[in-house]
């Protein structure tokens, strides 16, 4: 197995400072002709290493849709993440593993109205389902974004929202968490937004939510309470992983690996899970 | 039939051989207000001392883990000298009694542990006494010299 | 496939391991502090083949290393270089000579999780270069549990060559794969007194008799896989962990864990990526960056280390991951007992 | 050495006065004379309690588990493990008034094999020196013996001490029990835990296993009271004693006769000084 845990090497294209603690790392393979193998789904994750910190796990924030490079969104939270976010640079090289796990259900959604709900940096893992439909956006109905964060300044890929705000076909809805002067939006927690703003329509529609796990508690509680059926909410898990291979013993959830069998749940999958996540 | 060598082995693992143009590294942690002070004096007043010594300069000699003289040994040190101030001349009052009691005991301990007591060396000095800094740095270096490199359990060697 | 016996004696057997320590790189348990590991051994006086199963660390180490060398990288300004590691020092063909019919089973349970989907192709190599030559205990330790548990210990077929020391005084050398008899023709032994299947068996049945009546620890895995599938909110978790010290030492010598870490060593530019052991019994082994644990108490910690060996790894593989060779109740500082918390949770 | 009953006995009346939360005893495994730590929560199970000369494991570590924190806590101590909770007490880990402490006059604990443990035949303070109530007879001194095998190994040659070392740190397999087993090793993120290590992140390398070996028992120099815990709790059966008992023994000889924990309000050796020091190892 050692030679499936050797990364290969990225160079940082880009980096975009999302919010105080939060980077996007633009990234493409050092080596020729790799970027265009490098094909991955919605809701998949890499492994990205910093030689010398360590080993972290994070989703893919974009499309397989948008070629010639993938991101990462970075929340400095950790040990890794911290020297990841004083250590590198444009023009650095960092070493990739994946895609690991599997991706959100893309046949199932195809002719639903979607309805995404996010929180925080928990958007990352949505961008990349959202870009995706958004390059095919023939293939779904209607389609609404509620995005909650803590203040107006947490908010990630703001350039981002405002194109998908200017975008008639899509139904952005924005919240922060207390009052702000120049905040011309909603304020409130998502759940609340969820059940007073939004009111989506019950009936073919598929709930794709990722935020924080407080958030995520309570967004499928509301969104039960409105009467959205089990394996119409799919949510993506957050889990100490190490090898992404099924084989550490990390991520496992009673006999559920969430690297291999994750990190896409419905809440019919997770209900069966024992409760330790 | 013998050899006679004048190569010189590490004392504590007579197989590793120095090689011919083999300087030691010794590694210095000097308190701020005393023995730093007095290197730079050292320095202003034009005193020789051989150049072997990369010196760190940490607040007061009791800031001095324990675990910075183990690293240094792990890392890239042939040995290590701690200076600080005289006792009763501590910046802080008293941090020097408090390491000289972590000294002696990490001294006697890696000693026993097989690493040649002089690899660990300790001084003190004011920041009047230049003179003595370089005499300190040129005692311990003749030491190490006599020593020979060290290669123990170093973290470089990525063994096992 | 045919299967040899070869029947000898005590001084034929030592005579068998000399030929096979002179002939192959052999691994055989070599005592060291009062505890046996296995070490590579040059001759028959450094090791002991017979050593005591409790004072036997796992032959684990031989096919998942404690630390294994993932990669070398050197990084500079100038940019990354990412290099193999030098050959797998664990990959060429040997011999383990030693091993007790628990441990040998436990690498039949790991097969399961490292040829399932990502294929560890490390493992895989290790373990088809392996002859492993396994000896039957004659009597059970006091902490032994092997015949209770999903595996038929008499015709087990973990091994490629089977020692029994029969209760006649006669050492029976059965081969139990085709590597076995392929090994056992490699001019390893040179005794020709082979007997057949039917006239061994019996002494071996004899001996399997004697050996299994000596255990004092019986109990109904199916009833335990069973019971305990459905208790995972009972309170008595917190009871029975209640005086562990979390040390970890349980997991580190037991031979079916298989979890591990990845670190990275670094000194200047250059440094090594390491594969290590690691315990779920550590508060850390779930910590997430942003402070989230999902198990943050010890009992959960413990419930999560006792349902993986007798649950989920029954629902996913098939296998019970524990083969009761007592290891982590023998060195446990509190003697903890892995087979009463079982049996006291699922009452 | 028998004091069950008696300790039977008091947690009865503990638990009969509400006077605490947990009982941290000792029981039988249920199989043989081995007996398990075991936390007593209510009067019904204190029947289970036992003491003689089986009972080894020093119990002042479940002062730092979830199962006592915050709790009102009765707990048996031999001389060892009431020195650790003394330089417990004195390091404000754990309040004396939460406590009700059954000191014994400890005549020595046998191994497995049924011989005195060694730290025993050279213990200096066999009775609890912090009690609320004392089982046993008080004033028994001994001697301090300074250990046969420390002596052998100091007497050896530098480069055989560094072969023998060697061998230990090979053999360490950087599991961190002797860490966890510590009562005295309470810090919450260790030096030397996987996660949180200062210099190695865990790989299991001789290097690796000094660092760890030799910033720990530094760590404990001047504070460890020589319970064995750790050496419990070695799976590779490290002789881990050798590096507390040698500091012990230097800062026994240079520092005025320290010796931890034997006090009240007696801190560990490297958090104190004397002017009477020695000084002439220092230039």
């Amino acid at each position: 197995m050692e030679q499936l845990l050797v990364p290969m090497i990225c160079k940082i294209d880009k980096v975009i400072q999302e919010t105080p603690d939060v980077r996007t790392y633009r990234l493409k393979f050092k080596e020729e002709g790799l970027m265009e193998k490098f094909n991955w789904m919605p809701g998949q994750f890499v492994e990205f290493s910093l030689l010398g910190s360590g080993e972290c796990t994070f989703c893919i924030a974009s499309s397989v849709t948008r070629k010639g490079y993938f991101d990462c969104s970075i929340k400095r939270a950790g040990v890794v993440t911290a020297d990841i976010h004083t250590l590198l640079d444009e023009g650095d090289e960092v070493g990739i593993r994946g895609p690991y796990g599997n991706w959100f259900p893309l046949d199932d959604i195809k002719g639903k109205n979607l309805l995404f709900v996010g929180g925080g940096i928990g958007l990352a893992p949505l961008r990349s389902l959202i870009q995706y439909c958004i390059d095919n956006r023939n293939d779904y109905k209607d389609f609404t974004i509620l995005y909650g964060a803590r203040t107006s300044a947490d908010m990630c890929y703001k350039e981002e929202i405002k194109e998908w705000q200017e975008n008639k076909s899509l139904k952005v809805i924005l919240t922060i968490d207390r009052p702000e002067e120049s905040w011309t939006s909603n304020v409130g927690v998502v759940p609340k937004i969820l059940e007073e703003v939004v009111k989506p329509e019950i009936a073919n529609t598929k709930v794709i939510t990722c935020g924080p796990p407080i958030m995520i508690k309570y967004t499928i509680q509301s969104l039960l309470k409105l009467g959205f059926a089990d394996k119409d909410i799919i949510t993506t898990l957050e889990m100490k992983m190490q090898c992404g291979l099924g084989k550490c013993g990390r991520c496992n959830i009673g006999s559920t690996y969430v690297c291999k069998d994750g990190p896409v749940f419905t809440n019919e999958q997770l209900k069966k899970l024992p409760d330790e996540f | 039939m013998e050899t006679v060598t004048n190569q010189l082995v590490s004392i504590e693992k007579p197989e590793i051989v120095a090689p011919p143009d083999w300087q030691p590294v010794i590694i210095g942690i000097l308190c701020n207000w005393c023995s730093y002070a007095g290197s730079d004096l050292t320095g202003t007043s034009r005193l020789q001392y051989p150049p072997n010594i990369r010196i760190i300069r940490v607040p007061c000699s009791s800031r001095v883990d324990t675990w910075f003289l183990i690293k240094s040994l792990q890392t890239t040190a042939d040995g290590v000298l701690v200076s600080g101030c005289h006792p009763g001349d501590c910046h802080y009052i008293s941090g020097n009694y408090f390491a000289r009691r972590r000294f002696l005991v990490t001294k006697k301990l890696l000693n026993f542990v097989g690493f040649h007591e002089n690899r660990i060396q300790f001084s003190w000095v004011s920041a009047a006494e230049g003179p003595k800094f370089a005499k300190v740095v040129s005692k311990v270096t003749e030491d190490i010299k006599k020593l020979g490199p060290l290669h123990l359990y170093k973290k470089e060697n990525f063994e096992k | 496939m045919s299967v040899e016996t070869i029947v000898t004696d005590k001084a034929g057997l030592q005579k068998f391991y000399e030929a096979i320590i002179a002939k192959n790189e052999t691994y055989a348990p070599v005592e060291k502090f009062g505890k046996y590991d296995f070490k590579l051994v040059k001759n028959l006086s450094e090791c002991d083949p017979e050593s005591p199963i409790a004072k036997t660390m796992s032959a684990k180490p031989l096919f998942f290393p404690r630390s294994a060398k993932i990669m070398k990288y050197v990084a500079t300004s100038a940019g990354t270089d990412v290099s193999e590691t030098d050959e797998d020092p664990l990959a060429g063909k040997r011999v383990i000579v030693g091993m007790k019919h628990c441990d040998a089973r436990a690498l039949q349970v790991l097969d399961k999780v490292y040829n399932w989907d990502f294929i560890d192709t490390d493992y895989q190599k290790r373990r088809l270069n392996t002859v492993v030559i396994s000896t039957r205990c004659d009597k059970a330790e006091t902490h032994c549990f092997c015949t209770s548990l999903d595996y038929d210990v008499e015709n087990l077929d973990a091994m490629d060559v089977l020692i029994v020391n029969g209760n006649d005084g006669k050492v029976y050398i059965k081969s139990k794969s085709e590597k076995g008899i392929e090994f056992l023709n490699s001019g390893v032994t040179s005794h020709t007194s082979r007997v057949t299947e039917e006239a061994a068996g019996e002494e071996l049945k004899k001996q399997y008799t004697a050996f299994s009546a000596s255990f004092r620890l019986k109990m109904d895995y199916k009833s335990i896989n069973e019971k305990l599938s459905k208790i995972f909110d009972t309170p008595e978790f917190e009871n029975v962990s209640s005086n562990c010290v979390s040390c970890n030492t349980c997991a580190f010598v037991c031979p079916t864990c298989h979890c591990f870490k990845i670190s990275d060593e670094k000194v200047k530019d250059t440094g090594v990526r390491y594969k290590s052991y690691d315990s779920c019994n550590n508060g850390y082994f779930t910590l997430m960056a942003g402070g989230h644990n999902p198990r943050p108490a010890k009992y959960r910690r413990w419930r999560q280390r006792a349902m993986h060996k007798f649950v989920y790894y029954k629902e996913r593989f098939g296998e019970n991951l524990c083969v009761g060779c007592g290891k982590c109740t023998t060195s446990c500082p509190v003697n903890i007992s892995i087979f009463e918390v079982i049996n006291q949770v699922s009452k | 050495m028998d004091y069950t009953k008696q300790i039977q006995e008091i947690a009865t009346r503990l638990f009969a006065e509400d006077k605490i939360d947990v009982f941290v005893g000792y029981r039988l495994t249920g199989f043989d004379d081995n007996q398990v730590p075991a936390l007593i929560r209510e009067s019904k199970d204190v029947p289970l309690l036992v003491f003689n000369q089986k009972s080894v494991f020093n119990l002042s570590n479940y002062l730092k588990n979830d199962h006592t924190r915050n709790k009102r806590v009765g707990l048996v101590v031999k001389g060892c493990d009431s020195r650790s909770l003394n330089l417990l007490l004195t390091e404000s880990q754990v309040k004396r008034e939460k406590l009700y402490v059954v000191g014994i006059a400890c005549e020595g604990v046998v191994d497995d094999a049924g011989q005195k443990m060694q730290n025993c035949l050279e213990c200096m303070v066999p009775a609890a020196v912090v009690y609320d109530e004392l089982l046993g007879e008080a004033n028994m001194e001994r001697r301090f013996i300074i250990n046969a095998d420390i002596q052998d190994m100091a007497a050896k040659e530098l480069v055989q001490r560094r072969e023998y070392f060697e061998e230990v740190f090979e053999n360490c397999i950087r599991c961190n029990a002797c860490r966890h087993s510590c009562p005295l090793c309470y810090c919450a993120k260790c030096c030397i835990d996987q996660e949180t290590a200062t210099l190695y992140n865990g790989a299991n390398t001789t290097s690796s296993a000094f660092h760890a070996l030799m910033t720990w028992s530094l760590h404990l120099a001047g504070r460890c009271v020589d319970c064995r815990n750790c050496e419990k709790a070695c799976p590779s059966h490290l002789p881990l004693h050798l590096f507390h008992k040698w500091n012990e023994r230097v800062i026994y000889e240079n520092f005025q006769e320290h010796l931890a924990g034997v006090h009240e309000g007696d801190r560990g050796a490297f958090y104190k000084y004397s002017m009477q020091d020695p000084d002439d190892f220092i230039m």
